[in-house]
């Protein structure tokens, strides 16, 4: 039961903090800090999915996880590399 | 008893991605904030997994969580590294209260070619 | 069973013509003739039982369309057979003739298959008894006769006549077959034999007119009565061989024996005497007065023409024993002593190089045979004695004395137009043999080929030996048609001489008037040209108004919703869709009263929320990327919520889809340019209305459909059987995969073709500039 | 311009980024995953090497030009119809042949799963044919 509650506790901590890197992001003076405030929400929805498996004890989530960590690193790096061909 | 530590785990996992998003929001320039979100995110979601590892019983459900656990702390380096590079190339403004650019004589603004890249210069 | 070998015959010796033409080179028109000449001696074997009392009839079906009640049966009576022998008669007599008018022609294979293809059809028009199988068979008969006025395709005029006739037959077809549909719904079948029966069913049916008035206009396009006559005239550009097969023998005729043949069905109402009578009288007097100022042979043939089929029409339309008999004789008739005039102009343009009667004189010595053919032919049409041409006429001069009424109208216009035939005939047959031959006006006269003066030679004396014993015809094949269009049982037979009586008058009267017409023909061509002001109400000129107004109204259509404008595209559809959308909501009675928030946890909310800013922030954004990143954030937003509702397979799709459109998206945005707001304020707000319509409207289409059950979902279906049939517990895929492969087929294919577009517009691009 | 550190990362990821795109695709029938977001994960592993080391070496590590694999894919997904042909059961309607291997008990070759390799090998060729044509642009 303890779980249930802690795993919605850091759910809405971790809605917050969407929050808090969405208003980086459209604050974000320079594109690179965009960039940074997606990064950092792509790593926050991988927090909620696990918050939610443990929420549901359904751990079939995990799969969306690995995949989430594999490919935004991707994302980044292909904005980093046009911001790179930009500057040229 | 468990139930409380996997539970303080998760929960402290959530506090540092606030951690991290707080950071992202307040600190000065560009570079302080990759730290937040690199580290403090990648450490948060750690957390997480290890609470998950702690949590659940099959071999399956672990190996995965720390397949999760192993690409994440693969990938976030090599991501905000290749951000840092992009900005620096972009001339994204440093805060004034930097003490030290150890990179800017290494690297000259008209090529945009990087000292350890150009073949003359020593691998130092 | 024969006659499917029949018909299909023709359509096989349509398809292996071009071969038979490279094997006989020019003996190939006397070798395909023998053909038609093969199929008229079948049918001549069936006179004895047709003929017989009990008029006995052949019939033949085989299902094709079961579920719509289509098949292609067909039926020999009496006038199918009378509408057979002619068609293939002339169709011998044609191909013949063809074979040897286009020797050098360098198409003339190409003429060979269209002749067959169009007799095929015809023949099919004529035995088929299933109004669909009809209208099939009609339509081929357009489709041929487009290709053989269109024949020597490089002239303009020949392509622009070809493609008027199809267009006005073919509306004509359309029309036909909309008549037909509601007849088969009225008679319940489209079988004719059943619908014999049921008459008095149909003609009280509330669908009668309409489906009256269509096959009517159907018919009058095909017989080219008086406002759809002008095709027939311009379809003159089809080489002179087709002019006599189709256009004036055997096509035109289909619509006369379409009515013939529903006769029994829709006949005998006031609607149906007076509509027919009225365009067939109208018709007759236009062909007739347009034929005496005409100068060409072919066009004054043409005219003519169109005044016979007006008379044919005419006598169905009065619909009395007498009528129909008068009608079916002057069928006969007008086939022989047309075609043969058609074929005698033939022979003339091509010794003589032109058709123009006003510089052609004295061919009699160049061709004798031909003289004599052309005379009897002329005869037979002008209603000289001795010819069937005078017994047709006493007979339609009687039915006109007792048509029932309006009598007296009938019989005038008859006469006018009778006398017109008379000059015409003697315009076209006996005035550009006789007289001294100058040679300054028509170059050298080559000698007449054996085949161009056999058919029309023939033609004349079947209709003199016709003419003296007319029993001959009257008994085998003028009463059994005769019976079976009034339905009754009806014998009776012909002489050729009636004494002096009332009739006899008035052929003499209509052979003074045409004498008359004949010898001020030239008076007749400068009025005819006085009739210019009137050229706009012709009905070519409607036409040709009506095309270009067809065209110039598809072009500002195309122009005004294909402006190539993206914006204006992706705004027309989501206006169609809020509008519509909009008025069912509406008349649904709007939103559902239960909306309720129970289950709603608060992040979910907090999420939704976010991706709402999101939103907004892609749009507000000054820069590209920013708003590439706003949207990143938004799918991730999705991606979470088909984790949060339970569907992991979605969910990694989305985030992979997401990664690779940003990729794409950064390949492609360092050639966009940078965001410079094109669009002024008043743009603006409008999409912003339009999309935030848009929106309201699709979350009342969710909020309905939550609540909405209408159909027991699938969901339970897959469930239980996806392991059991598919052995797989994932159902996303399993469904995917097994259930629904086609569609994951079609879908790679749809990828596939995407792939190669891109990869074609970007590398054939990069290549050639 | 290239970072060194990209490069030995792309190095290294590429064969982890194919075994999972094979392990999803493998396992799609029972578990999450499937022919389409295997080649998904396939066709990124490979941009990914494209944007480290450029498309040159990209399509030299690819070994075959996307638009053969698209070939391919559709192939093999026509193929495995083709079973059905001879049971005379709907097109793509899909037939198991299963036999059982000593060690690894029953082991069923499956003709959904020629059907999802095809997906799976068109879904790489379309995505790797639009980015290297974009790239090389």
């Amino acid at each position: 039961m303890i779980i249930e509650r802690a795993a919605y506790i850091s759910m809405v901590i971790m809605t917050i903090s969407l929050f808090i890197a969405f208003l980086r992001l459209v604050k974000g003076p320079s594109t690179p800090d965009r960039i940074v405030a997606l990064d950092l929400i792509t790593m926050l929805t991988l927090g909620m999915i696990l918050a939610y498996c443990m929420l549901t004890g359904q751990f079939v989530y995990l799969n969306t996880t690995i995949i989430l960590a594999l490919i935004t690193f991707l994302g980044t790096v292909a904005y980093a590399r046009y911001l790179e061909k930009r500057v040229l | 008893m468990i139930e409380w530590f996997v539970a303080i785990l998760l929960v402290s996992g959530a506090i540092f991605m606030l951690l991290a998003a707080v950071g992202v929001l307040r600190f000065p320039d560009l570079f302080s904030r990759m730290h937040a979100t690199t580290k403090a995110s990648s450490f948060g979601a750690g957390l997480m997994l290890l609470s998950v590892i702690l949590h659940v019983q099959e071999l399956f459900i672990i190996l995965e969580a720390m397949i999760v656990l192993i690409f994440i702390f693969l990938t976030a380096p090599v991501a905000s590294h290749m951000i840092g590079r992009a900005a620096y190339f972009l001339q994204v403004p440093l805060w004034k209260g930097t003490i030290i650019d150890e990179l800017h004589d290494r690297y000259n603004l008209h090529n945009h070619t990087l000292a350890s890249e150009s073949p003359d210069s020593a691998t130092d | 069973m024969e006659i499917i070998i029949v018909i299909l015959s023709s359509f096989v010796i349509a398809f292996i013509s071009p071969l038979i033409y490279r094997i006989f080179k020019h003996l190939t028109g006397w070798v395909l003739s023998l053909v038609p000449l093969a199929l008229f001696i079948y049918f001549a074997t069936y006179l004895p039982q047709i003929c017989a009392e009990e008029c006995r009839t052949f019939a033949f079906v085989y299902h094709w369309v079961p579920s719509f009640g289509i098949d292609l049966s067909f039926y020999l009576d009496g006038i199918a057979l009378i509408f057979s022998l002619i068609i293939t008669l002339i169709g011998a007599f044609v191909v013949l003739y063809g074979g040897e008018y286009l020797r050098n022609h360098q198409h003339i294979n190409r003429f060979f298959m269209y002749i067959f293809l169009f007799m095929g059809s015809m023949i099919g028009v004529v035995l088929s008894s299933n109004l669909i199988t009809i209208f099939i068979f009609w339509e081929l008969t357009s489709f041929s006769s487009y290709l053989l006025i269109g024949f020597n395709n490089e002239r303009a005029e020949s392509r622009y006549a070809a493609l008027q006739a199809l267009l006005i037959t073919g509306i004509g077809g359309l029309a036909l077959l909309a008549g037909f549909i509601l007849l088969g719904q009225m008679g319940g079948s489209y079988e004719i034999t059943e619908l014999l029966t049921r008459g008095h069913l149909i003609r009280a049916h509330s669908f009668y007119l309409p489906a009256l008035i269509l096959i009517l206009i159907g018919a009058f396009t095909k017989s080219a009565q008086v406002p759809f006559h002008f095709w027939l005239p311009s379809a003159m550009e089809a080489p002179t061989p087709v002019s006599t097969y189709l256009h004036s023998a055997t096509m035109v005729k289909a619509g006369v024996y379409l009515l013939a043949r529903l006769n029994p069905m829709l006949g005998d109402t006031q609607a149906w005497h007076d509509i027919i009578t009225i365009a067939g009288t109208l018709t007759m007097l236009v062909g007739a007065l347009i034929a005496v100022s005409q100068t060409d042979l072919k066009k004054i043939l043409a005219y003519t023409t169109i005044s016979a089929l007006g008379m044919l029409m005419l006598l169905v339309g009065v619909g009395t024993v007498l009528a129909i008999k008068a009608a079916m004789v002057f069928l006969l008739v007008h086939s022989l002593y047309k075609g043969g005039l058609f074929m005698v102009a033939g022979a003339i343009d091509h010794s003589a190089g032109t058709r123009d009667i006003t510089r052609l004189s004295g061919l009699w010595r160049m061709m004798p045979l031909v003289t004599i053919a052309a005379a009897l032919a002329a005869f037979s049409m002008s209603g000289f004695p001795p010819l069937l041409g005078f017994v047709g006429k006493e007979l339609i001069y009687s039915a006109k004395l007792q048509a029932p009424n309006a009598s007296v109208i009938l019989l005038i216009s008859g006469i006018i137009a009778n006398a017109v035939n008379v000059a015409a005939a003697m315009m076209t047959g006996i005035r550009p043999f006789w007289g001294k031959t100058h040679h300054a006006k028509c170059k050298h006269i080559h000698k007449v080929h054996t085949a161009l003066w056999l058919g029309p030679m023939l033609m004349a004396l079947l209709g003199l030996i016709f003419g003296l014993i007319p029993n001959l015809i009257s008994m085998p094949l003028i009463s059994p048609a005769v019976s079976s269009i009034t339905g009754s049982q009806v014998v009776f037979n012909l002489q050729t001489w009636h004494g002096i009586n009332l009739v006899f008058l008035f052929s003499i009267i209509t052979f003074i008037l045409g004498l008359m017409f004949f010898f001020s023909r030239n008076r007749w061509r400068k009025i005819s040209t006085y009739l210019m002001f009137l050229k706009p109400l012709y009905p070519s000129q409607i036409y040709e108004k009506g095309l270009h107004g067809l065209l110039s109204l598809a072009k500002w259509q195309t122009k005004v919703l294909q402006n190539g404008y993206q914006r204006f595209y992706l705004i027309t559809i989501v206006c169609f869709i809020v509008l519509m959308g909009g008025i069912q909501l509406v008349r649904l009675g709007g939103l559902p009263d239960s909306i309720s928030f129970a289950g709603v946890k608060s992040f979910e909310i907090g999420l939704v929320l976010l991706m709402a800013l999101a939103a907004l922030a892609a749009i507000l954004s000054k820069k590209r990327i920013a708003a590439v990143v706003s949207l990143g954030v938004l799918g991730y937003g999705v991606a979470l919520i088909f984790v949060l509702f339970g569907a992991p397979d979605l969910a990694m799709t989305q985030i992979l889809i997401e990664t690779l459109t940003v990729i794409i998206f950064v390949l492609v945005i360092y050639h966009l340019p940078s965001f410079k707001n094109f669009s002024h304020r008043g743009v603006r707000i409008r999409d912003a209305i339009i999309s935030v319509l848009a929106g309201i409207m699709m979350t009342f289409f969710v909020l309905l459909s939550i609540n909405l059950q209408l159909a027991p979902t699938i969901s339970a279906y897959y469930d239980e059987n996806s392991v059991i049939l598919a052995h797989g517990r994932n159902i996303v895929n399993v469904i995917l995969v097994d259930f629904r492969g086609l569609d994951t087929m079609g879908e790679i294919t749809v990828l596939a073709v995407a792939a190669i577009g891109v990869f074609a517009l970007l590398k054939l691009k990069s290549k050639d500039h | 311009m290239r970072s060194l550190i990209l490069r030995t990362a792309a190095r290294q990821l590429l064969p982890i980024f194919i075994i999972i795109s094979i392990i999803i695709m493998l396992r799609g029938h029972n578990a999450p995953g499937g022919g389409f977001i295997g080649g998904l994960i396939a066709a990124s592993a490979y941009i990914l090497y494209d944007i480290a080391y450029g498309v040159v070496d990209a399509r030299r590590v690819l070994r075959m030009d996307p638009l053969y694999l698209i070939g391919l894919g559709l192939a093999c997904a026509l193929g495995s119809g083709i079973p059905s042909f001879l049971i005379d059961s709907p097109f793509t309607a899909q037939e198991w042949i299963t036999f059982t291997i000593p060690f690894y008990g029953k082991f069923a070759v499956t003709s959904p799963l020629v059907f999802d390799l095809g997906v799976y090998l068109t879904v790489i060729g379309v995505l790797l044919t639009i980015v290297f044509s974009l790239a090389e642009e």
